[in-house]
Protein backbone atom coordinates (compact mmCIF):
# COMPACT_ATOMS: atom_id res chain seq x y z
CA UNK A 1 0.00 0.00 0.00
CA UNK A 2 1.27 3.58 -0.80
CA UNK A 3 0.07 6.48 1.59
CA UNK A 4 -0.76 9.62 -0.30
CA UNK A 5 -1.22 12.60 1.68
CA UNK A 6 -2.11 16.36 0.11
CA UNK A 7 -1.93 19.60 2.60
CA UNK A 8 -2.57 22.88 3.28
CA UNK A 9 -4.26 24.86 0.23
CA UNK A 10 -3.89 21.93 -2.02
CA UNK A 11 -6.06 19.86 0.27
CA UNK A 12 -8.83 22.29 -0.23
CA UNK A 13 -8.68 22.46 -4.05
CA UNK A 14 -8.82 18.91 -4.30
CA UNK A 15 -11.23 18.55 -1.36
CA UNK A 16 -8.92 15.40 0.18
CA UNK A 17 -6.71 15.20 2.39
CA UNK A 18 -4.92 11.85 1.22
CA UNK A 19 -6.00 8.64 0.11
CA UNK A 20 -4.64 5.06 0.23
CA UNK A 21 -3.31 2.85 -3.14
CA UNK A 22 -2.50 -0.38 -3.80
CA UNK A 23 0.60 -0.48 -5.76
CA UNK A 24 -0.72 -3.23 -7.95
CA UNK A 25 -3.56 -0.82 -8.66
CA UNK A 26 -1.39 1.84 -10.20
CA UNK A 27 1.22 -0.91 -12.27
CA UNK A 28 2.29 -4.53 -12.92
CA UNK A 29 5.46 -3.35 -11.48
CA UNK A 30 6.61 -3.44 -7.95
CA UNK A 31 7.75 0.03 -7.85
CA UNK A 32 6.58 3.32 -10.08
CA UNK A 33 7.63 7.07 -10.87
CA UNK A 34 6.21 9.97 -9.01
CA UNK A 35 4.82 10.96 -12.87
CA UNK A 36 3.07 7.62 -13.14
CA UNK A 37 1.49 7.79 -10.20
CA UNK A 38 0.39 10.99 -11.10
CA UNK A 39 -0.77 10.66 -14.53
CA UNK A 40 -2.68 7.10 -12.57
CA UNK A 41 -4.42 10.24 -9.98
CA UNK A 42 -5.02 12.20 -13.14
CA UNK A 43 -6.40 9.89 -15.04
CA UNK A 44 -8.85 9.23 -12.18
CA UNK A 45 -9.58 12.68 -11.47
CA UNK A 46 -9.29 14.65 -14.60
CA UNK A 47 -9.92 17.92 -12.68
CA UNK A 48 -6.54 17.48 -10.78
CA UNK A 49 -4.39 18.20 -13.17
CA UNK A 50 -4.84 21.53 -13.73
CA UNK A 51 -4.79 22.30 -9.58
CA UNK A 52 -1.46 20.62 -10.23
CA UNK A 53 -0.13 22.87 -13.34
CA UNK A 54 -1.56 25.74 -11.61
CA UNK A 55 0.71 26.40 -9.47
CA UNK A 56 3.69 25.17 -7.34
CA UNK A 57 3.93 21.54 -5.64
CA UNK A 58 6.15 19.82 -3.44
CA UNK A 59 6.92 16.15 -3.22
CA UNK A 60 8.18 14.55 -0.30
CA UNK A 61 8.33 10.74 -0.35
CA UNK A 62 8.85 9.53 3.26
CA UNK A 63 9.36 12.75 4.50
CA UNK A 64 12.23 13.84 2.15
CA UNK A 65 11.90 16.42 -0.70
CA UNK A 66 11.86 14.69 -4.12
CA UNK A 67 10.77 15.17 -7.96
CA UNK A 68 8.89 13.63 -9.90
CA UNK A 69 11.56 11.17 -11.14
CA UNK A 70 11.75 9.77 -7.70
CA UNK A 71 10.83 5.75 -7.64
CA UNK A 72 8.21 4.86 -4.94
CA UNK A 73 7.18 1.17 -4.13
CA UNK A 74 5.23 -0.48 -1.19
CA UNK A 75 4.99 0.91 1.72
CA UNK A 76 6.05 4.55 0.69
CA UNK A 77 4.25 7.89 2.32
CA UNK A 78 3.96 10.34 -0.90
CA UNK A 79 3.27 14.20 0.39
CA UNK A 80 2.19 16.55 -2.03
CA UNK A 81 2.00 20.39 -0.44
CA UNK A 82 2.44 23.87 -1.66
CA UNK A 83 5.20 26.34 -1.07
CA UNK A 84 6.00 26.47 3.05
CA UNK A 85 4.93 29.10 4.80
CA UNK A 86 5.70 28.55 8.54
CA UNK A 87 7.45 30.39 11.05
CA UNK B 1 22.06 19.92 23.55
CA UNK B 2 18.77 19.72 20.82
CA UNK B 3 15.21 20.40 21.91
CA UNK B 4 12.40 20.72 19.58
CA UNK B 5 8.48 21.12 20.24
CA UNK B 6 5.93 21.13 17.97
CA UNK B 7 2.62 22.28 20.13
CA UNK B 8 -1.01 23.91 19.90
CA UNK B 9 -0.48 25.60 23.67
CA UNK B 10 1.86 29.11 23.72
CA UNK B 11 5.31 28.88 25.40
CA UNK B 12 7.05 30.35 27.82
CA UNK B 13 9.82 32.35 26.66
CA UNK B 14 11.36 33.08 29.85
CA UNK B 15 11.52 28.79 30.85
CA UNK B 16 12.98 28.95 27.00
CA UNK B 17 15.79 30.94 27.65
CA UNK B 18 16.75 29.81 31.15
CA UNK B 19 17.30 26.68 29.76
CA UNK B 20 19.62 28.05 26.88
CA UNK B 21 21.49 29.47 29.78
CA UNK B 22 22.19 26.32 31.52
CA UNK B 23 24.49 23.90 29.96
CA UNK B 24 27.79 22.01 30.95
CA UNK B 25 29.93 24.89 29.37
CA UNK B 26 28.40 27.75 30.01
CA UNK B 27 27.34 30.19 27.58
CA UNK B 28 28.86 33.82 26.97
CA UNK B 29 26.08 34.27 24.30
CA UNK B 30 22.42 33.38 23.82
CA UNK B 31 19.90 34.63 20.96
CA UNK B 32 16.79 34.45 20.95
CA UNK B 33 14.62 34.59 17.51
CA UNK B 34 10.82 35.03 18.57
CA UNK B 35 8.04 34.97 15.90
CA UNK B 36 4.49 36.74 16.73
CA UNK B 37 1.56 37.01 15.11
CA UNK B 38 1.20 41.14 13.49
CA UNK B 39 -2.61 42.21 13.14
CA UNK B 40 -2.19 43.36 9.54
CA UNK B 41 -1.43 41.72 6.06
CA UNK B 42 -2.09 42.92 2.62
CA UNK B 43 -5.58 41.01 3.26
CA UNK B 44 -6.21 43.76 5.73
CA UNK B 45 -6.98 43.09 9.58
CA UNK B 46 -5.83 39.60 10.83
CA UNK B 47 -7.61 38.04 13.97
CA UNK B 48 -5.57 35.26 13.99
CA UNK B 49 -3.59 32.57 12.06
CA UNK B 50 -4.15 29.20 11.39
CA UNK B 51 -1.11 26.96 11.20
CA UNK B 52 -1.44 23.43 9.33
CA UNK B 53 1.79 21.05 9.51
CA UNK B 54 2.43 17.81 7.84
CA UNK B 55 3.31 16.21 11.74
CA UNK B 56 5.57 13.28 10.10
CA UNK B 57 8.38 15.48 8.53
CA UNK B 58 7.98 18.64 10.76
CA UNK B 59 10.46 17.08 13.61
CA UNK B 60 12.38 15.59 11.09
CA UNK B 61 13.06 19.06 9.25
CA UNK B 62 13.72 20.92 12.22
CA UNK B 63 15.98 18.11 13.64
CA UNK B 64 17.93 18.28 10.83
CA UNK B 65 18.25 21.83 10.48
CA UNK B 66 19.45 22.08 14.00
CA UNK B 67 22.23 19.49 13.57
CA UNK B 68 23.13 20.90 10.50
CA UNK B 69 23.57 24.02 12.47
CA UNK B 70 25.55 22.09 15.37
CA UNK B 71 27.91 20.73 12.60
CA UNK B 72 28.65 24.52 10.77
CA UNK B 73 29.08 26.43 14.48
CA UNK B 74 30.24 25.33 18.08
CA UNK B 75 26.85 25.04 19.92
CA UNK B 76 25.98 24.39 23.41
CA UNK B 77 22.59 24.35 23.34
CA UNK B 78 19.33 24.52 20.62
CA UNK B 79 16.03 25.18 20.95
CA UNK B 80 13.43 25.38 18.71
CA UNK B 81 9.40 25.46 19.34
CA UNK B 82 7.09 26.08 16.82
CA UNK B 83 3.04 26.24 17.38
CA UNK B 84 0.53 24.58 15.33
CA UNK B 85 -3.66 25.26 15.56
CA UNK B 86 -5.26 28.22 15.64
CA UNK B 87 -3.00 31.82 17.19
CA UNK B 88 -4.56 35.09 18.04
CA UNK B 89 -3.17 38.14 16.99
CA UNK B 90 -0.03 39.46 18.76
CA UNK B 91 0.37 35.92 20.20
CA UNK B 92 3.84 34.31 20.08
CA UNK B 93 4.39 31.90 16.96
CA UNK B 94 7.96 30.52 16.70
CA UNK B 95 10.87 30.50 19.20
CA UNK B 96 14.54 29.65 18.05
CA UNK B 97 17.43 29.96 20.75
CA UNK B 98 20.97 29.19 20.76
CA UNK B 99 23.17 29.28 23.47
CA UNK B 100 27.27 29.82 22.64
CA UNK B 101 30.84 30.59 23.96
CA UNK B 102 30.62 33.06 21.04
CA UNK B 103 28.87 36.11 20.28
CA UNK B 104 28.97 35.88 16.19
CA UNK B 105 28.14 32.19 16.45
CA UNK B 106 24.91 32.65 18.54
CA UNK B 107 23.57 35.39 16.33
CA UNK B 108 24.29 33.46 12.94
CA UNK B 109 23.32 29.93 14.33
CA UNK B 110 20.10 31.04 15.00
CA UNK B 111 19.31 32.98 12.15
CA UNK B 112 20.37 30.19 9.87
CA UNK B 113 17.93 28.00 11.90
CA UNK B 114 15.38 30.46 10.71
CA UNK B 115 15.85 30.88 7.50
CA UNK B 116 15.78 26.87 6.97
CA UNK B 117 12.68 26.69 8.99
CA UNK B 118 10.91 29.51 6.77
CA UNK B 119 11.58 27.36 3.51
CA UNK B 120 12.01 24.07 4.42
CA UNK B 121 9.70 23.08 7.22
CA UNK B 122 5.98 22.17 6.22
CA UNK B 123 4.02 24.80 8.16
CA UNK B 124 1.37 26.64 6.04
CA UNK B 125 -0.31 29.22 7.46
CA UNK B 126 -3.64 30.65 6.44
CA UNK B 127 -4.76 34.33 7.55
CA UNK B 128 -8.19 34.50 9.45
CA UNK B 129 -9.59 38.44 8.37
CA UNK B 130 -13.06 39.58 9.58
CA UNK B 131 -14.06 38.13 6.32
CA UNK B 132 -12.17 36.15 4.74
CA UNK B 133 -9.90 32.67 5.42
CA UNK B 134 -6.80 32.91 3.14
CA UNK B 135 -3.78 30.57 2.35
CA UNK B 136 -0.78 33.00 3.01
CA UNK B 137 1.33 32.91 -0.53
CA UNK B 138 5.53 32.42 0.48
CA UNK B 139 7.77 35.22 -0.53
CA UNK B 140 10.64 35.63 -2.77
CA UNK B 141 12.67 37.12 0.19
CA UNK B 142 12.61 33.62 2.36
CA UNK B 143 13.89 31.74 -0.39
CA UNK B 144 16.55 34.39 -1.11
CA UNK B 145 17.60 34.14 2.53
CA UNK B 146 19.43 31.03 1.55
CA UNK B 147 21.74 32.63 -0.72
CA UNK B 148 23.95 34.03 2.26
CA UNK B 149 24.56 30.45 4.08
CA UNK B 150 25.78 28.69 0.33
CA UNK C 1 11.04 53.35 20.96
CA UNK C 2 14.58 53.16 22.37
CA UNK C 3 14.98 52.31 26.34
CA UNK C 4 18.46 52.46 27.83
CA UNK C 5 19.92 51.36 31.03
CA UNK C 6 22.95 51.29 32.73
CA UNK C 7 23.16 49.40 36.14
CA UNK C 8 25.04 47.61 38.56
CA UNK C 9 21.72 45.18 39.53
CA UNK C 10 20.96 41.81 37.38
CA UNK C 11 17.89 42.57 34.97
CA UNK C 12 15.00 40.52 34.10
CA UNK C 13 15.12 38.72 30.60
CA UNK C 14 11.71 38.31 30.91
CA UNK C 15 10.45 41.67 31.42
CA UNK C 16 12.66 42.90 29.22
CA UNK C 17 11.27 40.51 26.39
CA UNK C 18 7.42 41.35 27.35
CA UNK C 19 8.35 44.93 27.06
CA UNK C 20 9.50 44.43 23.47
CA UNK C 21 6.63 42.60 22.28
CA UNK C 22 4.61 45.64 23.21
CA UNK C 23 4.71 48.42 20.77
CA UNK C 24 2.06 50.49 19.25
CA UNK C 25 2.37 48.49 15.88
CA UNK C 26 2.95 44.47 16.94
CA UNK C 27 6.20 43.55 15.69
CA UNK C 28 6.18 40.01 13.76
CA UNK C 29 9.94 39.71 14.99
CA UNK C 30 11.88 39.86 18.22
CA UNK C 31 15.81 38.91 18.71
CA UNK C 32 17.53 39.26 21.74
CA UNK C 33 21.25 38.89 22.57
CA UNK C 34 22.14 38.36 26.30
CA UNK C 35 25.81 38.21 27.23
CA UNK C 36 26.72 36.33 30.17
CA UNK C 37 30.05 35.64 32.25
CA UNK C 38 32.26 32.55 31.03
CA UNK C 39 33.71 30.61 34.16
CA UNK C 40 36.93 30.24 32.19
CA UNK C 41 39.53 32.23 29.88
CA UNK C 42 43.03 32.22 28.72
CA UNK C 43 44.05 33.30 32.33
CA UNK C 44 41.95 30.31 33.93
CA UNK C 45 39.50 30.04 35.91
CA UNK C 46 36.84 32.80 36.49
CA UNK C 47 34.95 33.68 39.54
CA UNK C 48 33.68 37.41 38.51
CA UNK C 49 34.51 40.07 36.33
CA UNK C 50 34.33 43.50 37.29
CA UNK C 51 33.08 46.33 34.99
CA UNK C 52 34.26 49.78 35.03
CA UNK C 53 33.08 52.28 32.69
CA UNK C 54 32.98 56.18 31.68
CA UNK C 55 29.12 57.18 32.94
CA UNK C 56 29.43 60.51 31.27
CA UNK C 57 30.17 58.53 27.38
CA UNK C 58 28.73 55.56 28.13
CA UNK C 59 24.69 56.41 27.99
CA UNK C 60 25.92 58.89 24.45
CA UNK C 61 27.80 56.51 22.86
CA UNK C 62 24.96 53.66 23.59
CA UNK C 63 22.16 55.95 22.40
CA UNK C 64 24.26 56.87 18.86
CA UNK C 65 24.08 53.19 18.23
CA UNK C 66 20.66 52.49 18.47
CA UNK C 67 19.76 56.25 16.75
CA UNK C 68 21.77 54.85 13.85
CA UNK C 69 20.11 51.46 14.34
CA UNK C 70 17.21 52.83 14.09
CA UNK C 71 17.62 55.01 10.83
CA UNK C 72 18.57 52.25 9.27
CA UNK C 73 16.25 49.64 9.97
CA UNK C 74 12.35 49.94 10.32
CA UNK C 75 11.94 48.63 14.40
CA UNK C 76 9.70 49.14 16.39
CA UNK C 77 11.51 49.06 19.56
CA UNK C 78 15.37 49.09 20.81
CA UNK C 79 16.30 48.08 24.25
CA UNK C 80 19.99 48.18 25.63
CA UNK C 81 20.58 46.45 29.35
CA UNK C 82 24.75 46.93 30.67
CA UNK C 83 25.50 46.31 33.58
CA UNK C 84 28.79 47.43 35.37
CA UNK C 85 30.51 46.68 38.91
CA UNK C 86 31.67 43.42 40.13
CA UNK C 87 29.44 40.10 38.34
CA UNK C 88 30.16 36.49 39.62
CA UNK C 89 30.93 33.93 36.65
CA UNK C 90 27.32 32.83 34.48
CA UNK C 91 25.64 35.68 35.25
CA UNK C 92 24.15 38.41 32.55
CA UNK C 93 26.33 40.80 31.68
CA UNK C 94 24.53 42.36 28.48
CA UNK C 95 20.96 42.92 26.72
CA UNK C 96 20.20 43.99 23.52
CA UNK C 97 16.92 43.67 22.18
CA UNK C 98 15.01 44.60 19.09
CA UNK C 99 11.78 44.21 18.15
CA UNK C 100 10.99 44.68 14.25
CA UNK C 101 8.21 44.11 11.66
CA UNK C 102 10.80 41.65 9.95
CA UNK C 103 12.92 39.03 11.04
CA UNK C 104 15.84 40.17 8.70
CA UNK C 105 15.82 43.61 10.24
CA UNK C 106 15.46 42.48 13.61
CA UNK C 107 18.63 40.17 13.07
CA UNK C 108 20.51 42.37 11.48
CA UNK C 109 19.82 45.56 13.67
CA UNK C 110 20.19 43.06 16.68
CA UNK C 111 23.62 42.12 15.62
CA UNK C 112 24.90 45.59 14.60
CA UNK C 113 23.83 47.39 17.62
CA UNK C 114 26.13 44.58 19.92
CA UNK C 115 29.29 44.71 17.41
CA UNK C 116 29.08 48.77 17.65
CA UNK C 117 28.85 48.59 21.46
CA UNK C 118 31.56 46.10 21.97
CA UNK C 119 34.12 48.70 19.64
CA UNK C 120 32.68 52.11 20.88
CA UNK C 121 31.04 51.77 24.37
CA UNK C 122 33.71 52.61 27.26
CA UNK C 123 33.48 49.86 29.01
CA UNK C 124 36.51 48.19 30.74
CA UNK C 125 36.57 44.14 32.07
CA UNK C 126 38.71 42.73 34.35
CA UNK C 127 38.74 39.15 35.22
CA UNK C 128 38.97 37.63 38.83
CA UNK C 129 40.48 34.41 39.11
CA UNK C 130 41.56 32.91 42.51
CA UNK C 131 45.43 34.09 41.53
CA UNK C 132 44.68 37.48 39.94
CA UNK C 133 42.72 40.60 38.55
CA UNK C 134 43.87 41.48 35.27
CA UNK C 135 42.25 43.63 32.64
CA UNK C 136 40.88 41.81 29.42
CA UNK C 137 42.70 42.79 26.16
CA UNK C 138 40.38 43.61 23.09
CA UNK C 139 40.10 41.38 20.80
CA UNK C 140 40.94 42.13 16.71
CA UNK C 141 37.43 39.82 15.78
CA UNK C 142 35.26 42.43 17.27
CA UNK C 143 37.11 45.40 15.38
CA UNK C 144 36.90 42.71 12.05
CA UNK C 145 33.22 42.55 12.96
CA UNK C 146 32.52 46.24 12.15
CA UNK C 147 33.44 45.77 8.35
CA UNK C 148 30.00 44.00 7.30
CA UNK C 149 28.29 47.38 8.51
CA UNK C 150 30.62 49.58 6.30
CA UNK D 1 39.61 74.95 33.19
CA UNK D 2 40.29 71.77 31.96
CA UNK D 3 39.29 68.00 33.72
CA UNK D 4 40.96 65.32 32.67
CA UNK D 5 40.21 61.13 33.85
CA UNK D 6 41.54 58.05 33.06
CA UNK D 7 40.20 54.96 32.89
CA UNK D 8 40.55 51.34 33.35
CA UNK D 9 44.02 49.19 33.20
CA UNK D 10 45.86 53.18 32.23
CA UNK D 11 44.29 54.42 35.39
CA UNK D 12 45.75 51.89 37.30
CA UNK D 13 49.21 52.41 35.54
CA UNK D 14 49.60 55.97 35.88
CA UNK D 15 48.07 55.16 40.01
CA UNK D 16 45.70 58.63 39.20
CA UNK D 17 41.88 58.80 37.98
CA UNK D 18 41.76 62.09 36.85
CA UNK D 19 42.93 65.65 37.39
CA UNK D 20 41.74 69.36 36.94
CA UNK D 21 43.97 71.93 34.88
CA UNK D 22 43.54 75.74 34.31
CA UNK D 23 43.95 76.04 30.57
CA UNK D 24 46.82 79.06 31.41
CA UNK D 25 48.97 76.64 32.91
CA UNK D 26 49.15 74.81 29.81
CA UNK D 27 49.63 77.75 27.52
CA UNK D 28 49.20 81.42 27.37
CA UNK D 29 46.48 80.70 24.62
CA UNK D 30 42.59 80.52 24.99
CA UNK D 31 43.26 76.86 23.27
CA UNK D 32 45.51 74.02 22.51
CA UNK D 33 46.30 70.56 20.96
CA UNK D 34 45.59 67.71 22.89
CA UNK D 35 49.48 66.85 21.64
CA UNK D 36 50.36 69.97 23.66
CA UNK D 37 48.51 68.99 26.52
CA UNK D 38 50.08 65.17 26.52
CA UNK D 39 54.03 67.43 26.47
CA UNK D 40 52.66 69.21 29.41
CA UNK D 41 51.86 66.17 31.44
CA UNK D 42 54.37 64.12 30.37
CA UNK D 43 56.87 67.32 31.40
CA UNK D 44 54.98 67.10 34.81
CA UNK D 45 55.05 63.54 35.13
CA UNK D 46 57.82 61.95 33.15
CA UNK D 47 57.07 58.13 33.58
CA UNK D 48 53.75 59.16 32.06
CA UNK D 49 55.11 59.51 28.66
CA UNK D 50 56.41 55.38 28.37
CA UNK D 51 53.13 54.38 29.62
CA UNK D 52 51.39 56.31 27.11
CA UNK D 53 53.60 55.38 24.01
CA UNK D 54 53.73 51.34 25.11
CA UNK D 55 49.81 50.78 24.20
CA UNK D 56 46.96 52.07 22.69
CA UNK D 57 45.17 55.25 23.93
CA UNK D 58 41.90 56.32 23.07
CA UNK D 59 41.28 59.99 23.37
CA UNK D 60 37.57 61.91 24.02
CA UNK D 61 36.82 65.36 24.25
CA UNK D 62 33.29 65.69 25.87
CA UNK D 63 32.88 62.16 25.20
CA UNK D 64 33.46 62.00 21.54
CA UNK D 65 36.39 60.25 20.60
CA UNK D 66 39.30 62.51 18.67
CA UNK D 67 43.08 62.95 17.63
CA UNK D 68 46.13 64.42 18.97
CA UNK D 69 45.37 67.71 16.91
CA UNK D 70 41.72 68.49 18.63
CA UNK D 71 42.07 71.59 20.18
CA UNK D 72 40.72 72.14 23.59
CA UNK D 73 38.86 74.93 25.28
CA UNK D 74 38.27 75.80 28.77
CA UNK D 75 35.60 74.04 30.18
CA UNK D 76 36.37 70.49 27.97
CA UNK D 77 36.17 67.13 29.82
CA UNK D 78 39.30 65.25 27.82
CA UNK D 79 39.03 61.16 29.01
CA UNK D 80 42.22 59.14 27.70
CA UNK D 81 41.69 55.33 28.30
CA UNK D 82 42.78 52.17 26.47
CA UNK D 83 40.72 49.82 23.98
CA UNK D 84 36.93 48.96 25.15
CA UNK D 85 36.20 45.44 26.02
CA UNK D 86 32.01 45.65 27.29
CA UNK D 87 29.80 43.52 26.37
Amino acid sequence: MIKILFFARLKDQLNCSGLNLEINDLDNQSSITIRKLLDYLFNKNPSWQSTFEHQQVFIAVNQEIVGRETTIKDGDEVAFFPPVTGG
Amino acid sequence: MINIHIQEADFDHSELYNGLRSANTPPGAVVTFTGLVRDFSSHGDVQAIYLEHYPAMTEKTLHKIAVTAQERWQLENIVIVHRVGKITAREQIVFVGVASLHRKEAFQACEYIMDYLKNDAPFWKKEITPTHELWVENKKSDSEALDKWR
